[in-house]
């Protein structure tokens, strides 16, 4: 079975002890990310984040369905995260690694379970018809920290989606396609934000957006979901070694810090694209919306 | 200090090396510990002479040691073994293919249609030791049901429906929209020892199913008028029996045509069986008298053969598949030696064992109906063999083809 | 026609391409020769495994139908003899689509699978360029549309495809460095003749205007050939590793 | 060395008048990478790249920078030690490719009794023997001639770093004739061991302790960074100077 | 939830059509009821024929028509068909040898796979494998166990597939719409089971695999119409047994308005041996007369068991005596034009 290769033996000891001489390999300080890149391509919800040597590309799509029976009111979001070989030989077609089972799963809690998106808003007539909204994340490139690049994709991607216009009279409605009528954003509650932390020596070090070789060589990880305003979405833990308490709690501080940054970029990048888009003021309400 | 032993100098002359071609015997062995059938094929044997003709061959191709009897030589030198035969001993004798035929000969296709009880249309299709069983079966799909139907709605052609005007509406988008046509085809059957049941579609069924579906499509054989149910409030009598329809009528529901595959046997060229047989399944499909009932509130049919409805194909479009023996192998290694372009030969119909050692196929599905010779669909890959002079070869014979499967079908009613 | 590809970007496989026309932008990866399972292990011959990734979703009976054909073309350039034993792992993402195709607008013809095949191919070709896994020759992919009044289009962006009201036939071709067909898959309805037509014109825009084996003539992107293309791709490739050869 | 370039693609033919023309005329041809020949006569490329012509060595080759590393006979190498058999260790050289093979007995001086132990994941300096096609690459520590380690044997301590196989090449070129300078420039000021492997490894031990874990960073850092850039000798010495200051 | 190896059915999802009188006046349908023209201990044609799938290393295909032959000349009065027919295909593959992980076998491992096809009955089925087809599945290898001489192949396994063209019905179709009596379905099974014996020793026997004797399948019914004099009954020696409970052979359950209890046995007989037997229902006291009449019923099935294996002998002989691979062939497709 293709698995990663696990790193050897010296550079396990040369990382850990590096470590403990609070140096990492890439030069960085504990609590930083890799540099960040955020574009958007030419459709509507496709975001492409490269953290580091890492690359995720996140797509939105929207279809129009029949409602779930025993949820009439709300539209369908669902979020596919299927590993492919391009990432490494070591992702197999069809079976998920644990890698990608973590993923999606943290991704359904922080984003999905989260309430990131309003998903009311996608309910076109009770019952009958609703938009099911799917994000495909695409990993690309990786070199660790999937699960924060992914999220940031998911996230910006969402933001920068627009589904097209419904008009309902009674019992029919009819959708505009995107050259009928200006297709609408997403309503979204908040935006949360995945950092995740590190650990070695139980918690003595906590290295933030670990790359893939620190992810080999640390004993857990730390996942911490929260948005801009600080409210905790998610936390998962895993890795069998105990962490100190407060080692978490000051983990929350740190990762608020981050998740304000990372917000804050991903609005600046989407209005950079909304301007690049608003060709002759056309569009100059829709970036109005995009930017509250 | 560098400790200069961790350098080395560059060394080109190891660097450079001549690629070699594997030696055949090399490759016998591999051959040898890999397929061997462990028992024996019960296969009649050939009459002697041929089998005669082999050895011989097989002394100008193989190690002058090899002399096997004709099954064992197959199994073990495939390539060879054809190549044995197909390149004639004298000028004057024509190849012949292990199975008996000469290179551009089909098999002879029998059908039958309607064996099937819970079909609208059926077909048993076998081409020589091929064999594919298709059933069509009609289901109804409510309009109300389709979440997201196509923008413009369809408008069915207010003149009366000749099949000359309904040509020309381009209804497919409607079809493959709605998914109105779903066809699957099942090769695990055990029709081969490779195809056994429980497991998932292998590669081969899901590339056959995807190349029947694209095929439906764009020879746009089906008519989406012939699946609508049309309604008028109120609806007279003769409500949608008759085809000719004001505009003002919507369709309530559209008829889904389930067109399921089933290989009893494969022996090689499994997509102009299959297709073959979905088409005589479709010619064979009577779909029973359909109207929406206000009462009930659903689409209810008539049980009265006489009312029922077979559908209007377009045209009659047929397949036929080709494999490219290069003895090269086909494969890139052997392929541009530069001036002498290698020897190959076109097959027609080719049978499992041929398949298996031709890596370039073709395919070529065309319609000569009403005089006119049209090419629906042109299918090449694998290879680099047929080039535009041999694809009219191909073509041609396709077209010959196309007379032999009118016969069979039983001409004129179309 | 507007192609743009950029070589070995990505980091963890042995080689990729992003190749971009038209609207289409395709992300390609090798990975090879690496270990293959023994179920598809062949005894002479590196196996070759094609993964096609549509935009959304994982694909079905059309994603796998298209990677066949992909594969075996692929088999007949890489020179799969030298690697025994061994697989070549190709990984095909569709990162985006023109507008028009993603919304289903217009008829069966352009939405039909073909339209993406030769981007896949050539996207596919450059990703083992840049794995530099031994091929036997080139291969360059185009896209011929046939309207109803008969007229050629060369690789039509999908909103000519919506001017020219009604399509015909539509066809893709793929061509080695010597100029064999390699791969034909056409639809629609068609002669032989018109076939042969879509054919020439394929080939001239994808071949190497024969005689001339000048790097490249100076050419505005709208005569430059695939050909001509790829060696422009190669050229960048090499002139970037090769930096430091005339850098001071 | 190289005196003609010309960019070949895969199935290009190698005109005779571009192959290398050599004086004396016993001296045959030599091919190398990338190229193949098809008989009789025909010579054409398989990998795309810089058609490289050495007159004086009568040899011919592409030179290309991509791809994976696959092996070699005579080439140095940094495996991992996957797993020990009893007569031999599993080795990996490039991840999920088949083992290359280490007999145990082939290190110096080597004995049943006095073999060295190596743990799954340990780092190995050593030359591949043999491979062909059909068979896994076997290594050896010893130099069969001398039957002496020089040099080769299993790595302790240190930090491997990932380089290119051009790179690799040019750093076994040494000095002026890969025109990399930064090893022996940062060897001036400061002591650390260095191994490459062609298989695009490279292998820094800066000594121990907080300094040494810096030089080994710094070391390998500024070959990646040369690398990366391909930079150029001018360019390679401002890096060393950074480097330098970090220290 | 959608199959993404398949074609996936339109997301609105489908319905079998409704024939308008099924609706209008359920009572015309008794008009349409088939009733049972044959003797008690008469059973239908059986067509047996071996060597249909020549890719396989044997094979057989089994079919029973519908008893009476109105349906099939002359234009039906409806296009409901009044019964059903049963079409079985077997192939079997091996024996080979078996895997590498599988572990060490002294005998041969026998696999027995039972798979309907979507257009099998009434209602479409899905592809996926459900649990009749199981049960079917496990019913049929104990049949075949005891018959094979598994010692002969140490270390290899054999494959049998049946495909299920066409299934007998569990009830008569118009029950669901007239207030049909409340019936425990599954009969129809039992007949499918049967002819799964029987075609697949039949294609065992083809596969030239060493066998103890040929096994044949055999079904029995206790019956009861209630309403015999009632409308749709044609006179006939059907009349004089109107009381029931009474035993049937080769029960058509569309034909039947209730049955009591049914068997079916995979039987040997030349060595007068049960292999298999499943009994439903409750027959009370008459258990045993059931199981005999089944027993019957299979001896019946024996003889045109025998004929079919017997010529495929010959057509074999004959072929290697000199035809080629073209000749053999053609007399295959001959037999399917009897299918069609």
């Amino acid at each position: 079975m293709p698995r990663e290769a696990d790193i050897s033996a010296n550079e396990r000891e040369f990382i850990q002890q590096a470590l403990r001489e609070n140096i990492r390999l890439d030069g960085r300080p504990f609590d930083s990310f890799r540099s960040l890149e955020l574009s958007f391509g030419d459709e509507y919800g496709v975001a492409d984040v490269q953290l580091g040597k890492t690359r995720v590309i996140a797509r939105i799509s929207a279809e129009v369905t029949a409602p779930f029976p025993d949820r009439k009111f709300d539209g369908i979001f669902n979020i596919s995260t299927e590993f492919s070989p391009m990432a490494s030989p070591a992702f197999e077609v069809g079976r998920p690694t644990d890698a990608e089972v973590i993923l999606s799963r943290i991704l359904e809690k922080a984003i999905r379970r989260g309430g990131a998106l309003d998903t009311e808003s996608l309910c076109i007539i009770a019952g009958t018809k609703c938009f099911s909204l799917r994000a495909d994340v695409h990993i690309v490139d990786h070199d660790g920290g999937l699960i924060d690049a992914s999220c940031i994709a998911v996230v910006a991607a969402l933001q920068h989606f627009r589904r097209p216009d419904v008009a309902v009279e009674g019992e029919n409605a009819t959708i505009f396609s995107i050259r009928e009528r200006e297709p609408i954003p997403l309503s979204m509650l908040h935006h949360p934000i995945c950092v995740t932390f590190s650990y070695c020596d139980s918690g003595e070090i906590m290295l933030v957006d670990a790359n893939l070789a620190e992810e080999q060589v640390r004993e857990g990880e730390v996942v911490i979901t929260m948005n801009k305003h600080g409210e905790v979405c998610q936390i998962a833990k895993y890795g069998g070694t105990s962490v100190d308490a407060l080692t978490l709690l000051n983990c929350t501080n740190v990762a608020l810090e981050k998740v304000k940054d990372i917000t804050k970029f991903i609005q600046s990048k989407l209005e950079q694209d909304a301007k690049k888009r608003d060709v002759g003021g056309l569009m100059a309400e829709l970036s109005a919306e995009n930017a509250r | 200090m560098v400790p200069s032993s961790h350098f080395n100098h560059i060394r080109d002359n190891t660097d450079l090396k001549l690629e070699l071609k594997i030696p055949e015997l090399n490759s016998q062995f591999a051959r040898n510990s890999h397929n061997i059938p462990p028992y024996a094929q019960n296969k009649p044997p050939k009459p002697p002479n041929l089998a005669l003709k082999i050895s011989m061959a097989a002394k100008t191709t193989e190690a002058p040691s090899l002399s096997f009897p004709r099954d064992i030589f197959a199994a073990l030198s495939p390539s060879p073994f054809l190549l044995a035969h197909l390149s004639p001993q004298t000028p004057s004798t024509p190849s012949i293919r292990p199975n008996g035929r000469a290179p551009s000969e089909f098999r002879k296709p029998t059908i039958h249609r309607g064996s099937l009880t819970h079909c609208s249309g059926s077909a048993v299709v076998r081409l020589g030791d091929t064999a594919v069983v298709c059933g069509v079966r009609g289901e109804i799909l409510l309009a109300a049901d389709i979440p997201n139907p196509p923008s413009a709605p369809p408008q069915p052609a207010a003149t009366d429906a000749s099949d000359a005007d309904a040509d020309d509406e381009d209804d497919s988008a409607e079809l493959s929209q709605l998914s109105l046509l779903v066809p699957n085809i099942e090769l695990a059957t055990g029709s081969t020892p490779t195809h056994l049941p429980g497991s998932p579609p292998s590669t081969l069924a899901q590339s056959l199913t995807a190349r029947l579906r694209a095929l439906l499509l764009s020879t746009r054989l089906i008519r989406a008028r012939d699946l609508r149910i049309l309604h008028r409030a109120p609806p007279p009598p003769d409500a949608a029996a008759t085809p000719d329809v004001p505009p003002t009528e919507e369709a309530k529901a559209y008829w889904t045509l389930y067109i399921d595959t089933l290989f009893i046997s494969l022996d090689g060229n499994a997509f102009d069986a299959a297709w073959a047989a979905v088409v005589v399944a479709l010619r064979d499909t009577r779909l029973p008298r359909a109207w929406w009932d206000d009462d009930v509130e659903a689409i209810l049919c008539s049980d009265v053969p006489a009312e029922a409805r077979a559908l209007r194909l377009r045209g009659l479009p047929v397949a036929a598949s080709f494999a490219v023996f290069a003895p090269g192998g086909g494969v890139g290694d052997s392929a541009f030696r530069d001036g002498q372009e290698e020897r190959a030969w076109v097959l027609s119909d080719p049978d499992a064992f041929e398949e298996a050692l031709c890596p370039e196929v073709v395919t070529v599905t065309v319609d000569c109906t009403g005089g006119e010779r049209r090419v629906r669909r042109i299918e090449k890959s694998g290879g680099s063999t047929v080039g535009r002079e041999l694809m009219k070869g191909v073509v041609q014979r396709a077209e010959e083809r196309w007379k032999d499967w009118l016969e069979v079908f039983g001409v004129g009613n179309s | 026609m507007s192609s743009k590809a950029v070589l070995s970007h990505l980091h963890r496989a042995d080689g990729s391409a992003t190749y971009s026309q038209n609207g289409y932008t395709i992300i390609g990866a090798v990975n090879g020769p690496v270990d293959v399972q023994r179920r598809d292990e062949l005894p002479e011959e590196a196996a070759i495994e094609v993964n096609v990734r549509p935009a959304v979703g994982v694909g079905g009976p059309r994603e796998r139908h298209l990677e066949s054909l992909i594969q075996a073309t692929l088999r007949h350039l890489i020179l799969v003899r030298s690697y025994p034993r061994t697989l070549i792992q190709v990984t095909l993402q569709v990162r985006s689509l023109p507008e028009e195709e993603s919304a289903g607008i217009g008829s069966v013809l352009t939405n039909s699978s073909l339209t993406l095949l030769p981007h896949l191919l050539n996207t596919a070709f450059l990703a083992l360029l840049s794995a530099s896994i031994p091929l036997s020759t080139t291969l360059t992919s185009a896209f011929v549309v046939i309207t109803s009044s008969g007229k050629l289009l060369y690789s039509p962006s999908s909103t000519d495809i919506l001017r020219a009201q009604s399509i015909r036939s539509i066809h893709v071709f793929a061509f080695s460095a010597q100029r064999s067909l390699l791969l034909s898959e056409g639809e629609g309805e068609f002669d032989v003749e018109e076939w042969e037509d879509a054919c020439d014109l394929a080939e001239d825009r994808c071949c190497r205007n024969a005689g001339i084996a000048g790097e490249n003539m100076d050419v505005d992107g709208e005569v430059m050939n695939l050909a001509d293309f790829l060696r422009d791709v190669v050229k960048e490739k090499v002139v970037k590793e090769q930096k430091w050869k005339t850098a001071p | 060395m190289a005196t003609a370039q010309t960019i070949v693609l895969p199935g290009d033919k190698i005109s005779l008048s571009a192959l290398p023309t050599s004086p004396n005329p016993n001296k045959p041809l030599t091919l190398g990478p990338g190229l193949r020949h098809i008989p009789p006569s025909t010579i054409t490329t398989t990998i795309a790249g810089a058609l490289v012509v050495d007159t004086r060595k009568n040899a011919t080759w592409v030179e290309y920078n991509s791809g994976r590393y696959t092996p070699s006979p005579s080439d140095l190498v940094i495996a991992t030690v996957h797993s020990s058999l009893t007569e031999a260790y599993n080795c990996t050289l490039t991840p999920h490719t088949p083992y290359a093979t280490l007999p145990q007995l082939a290190f110096e001086s080597a004995t049943r009794k006095t073999r060295p132990i190596l743990a799954p994941n340990s780092l190995v300096y050593a030359r591949i023997l043999s491979c062909t096609p059909y068979t896994a690459p076997e290594l050896t520590c010893v130099d069969p001639s001398t039957g002496k380690a020089g040099g080769l044997g299993p790595l302790k301590g240190g930090m491997v770093f990932e380089i290119s196989l051009g790179m690799a090449r040019r750093l076994m070129l040494g000095g002026a004739k890969g025109s990399v300078v930064l090893l022996e420039a940062l060897a001036e000021k400061v002591a650390f061991e260095v191994a490459v492997g062609r298989n695009g490894v490279l292998w820094v031990h800066g000594g121990e302790g907080a300094q040494g874990i810096k030089i080994t960073l710094a070391v390998g850092r500024a070959v990646q960074e040369a690398d990366e850039k391909c930079l150029g000798v001018k360019d390679q010495r401002k890096v060393v100077e950074k480097a330098l200051k970090g220290l | 939830m959608t199959d993404r190896r398949r074609i996936n059915a339109p997301s609105g999802g489908t319905s079998t059509p409704i024939f308008a009188r099924t609706v209008k006046d359920p009572d015309s349908l008794h008009t349409l009821r088939p009733t049972r023209a044959r003797q008690p201990d008469e059973l239908r044609k059986i067509f047996l024929k071996t060597g249909l799938t020549p890719s396989a290393s044997g094979s057989a295909y089994l079919e029973i028509p519908p008893a009476d032959p109105p349906t099939t000349p002359s234009p039906p009065a409806s296009l409901i068909p009044p019964r059903s027919s049963l079409k079985l295909a077997c192939a079997v593959h091996g024996p080979k040898p078996l895997p590498r992980s599988a572990p060490f076998s002294p005998h041969l491992i026998l696999t027995t796979t039972v798979k309907f096809a979507p257009f099998a009955a009434r209602a479409r089925r899905g592809y996926i494998r459900d649990a009749s087809e199981r049960d079917l599945g496990v019913h049929l290898e104990t049949a075949l166990r005891g018959v094979v001489i598994g010692e002969r192949w140490p270390k290899s396994g054999v494959e049998v597939v049946v495909t299920v063209l066409e299934a007998e019905e569990d009830v008569w179709w118009g029950d669901e719409f007239t207030a049909g009596l409340g019936r425990t379905g599954g009969w129809g099974l039992m007949t499918v089971l049967a002819g799964c014996v029987t075609v697949a020793s039949a294609a065992i026997a083809d596969a030239g695999i060493d066998c103890v004797d040929l096994v044949s399948g055999g079904v029995a019914a206790i019956v009861r119409n209630p309403d015999a004099k009632g409308k749709g009954r044609s006179e006939g020696e059907a009349e004089t047994k109107t009381e029931g409970p009474y035993t049937v052979l080769d029960p058509c359950p569309a034909e039947h308005q209730e049955i009591v209890a049914g068997c079916v046995v995979g039987y040997l007989p030349g060595r007068d041996e049960i292999t298999a037997l499943w009994m439903k229902g409750e027959a009370g006291e008459f258990a045993e007369q059931v199981v005999d009449r089944a027993v019957q019923a299979s001896i019946a099935t024996m003889t045109v068991l025998k004929e079919a294996v017997k010529e495929a002998a010959e057509l074999k002989f004959q072929g290697s005596a000199g035809g080629d691979k073209g000749i053999k062939s053609l007399g295959v497709s001959n037999d399917v034009e009897m299918v069609g």
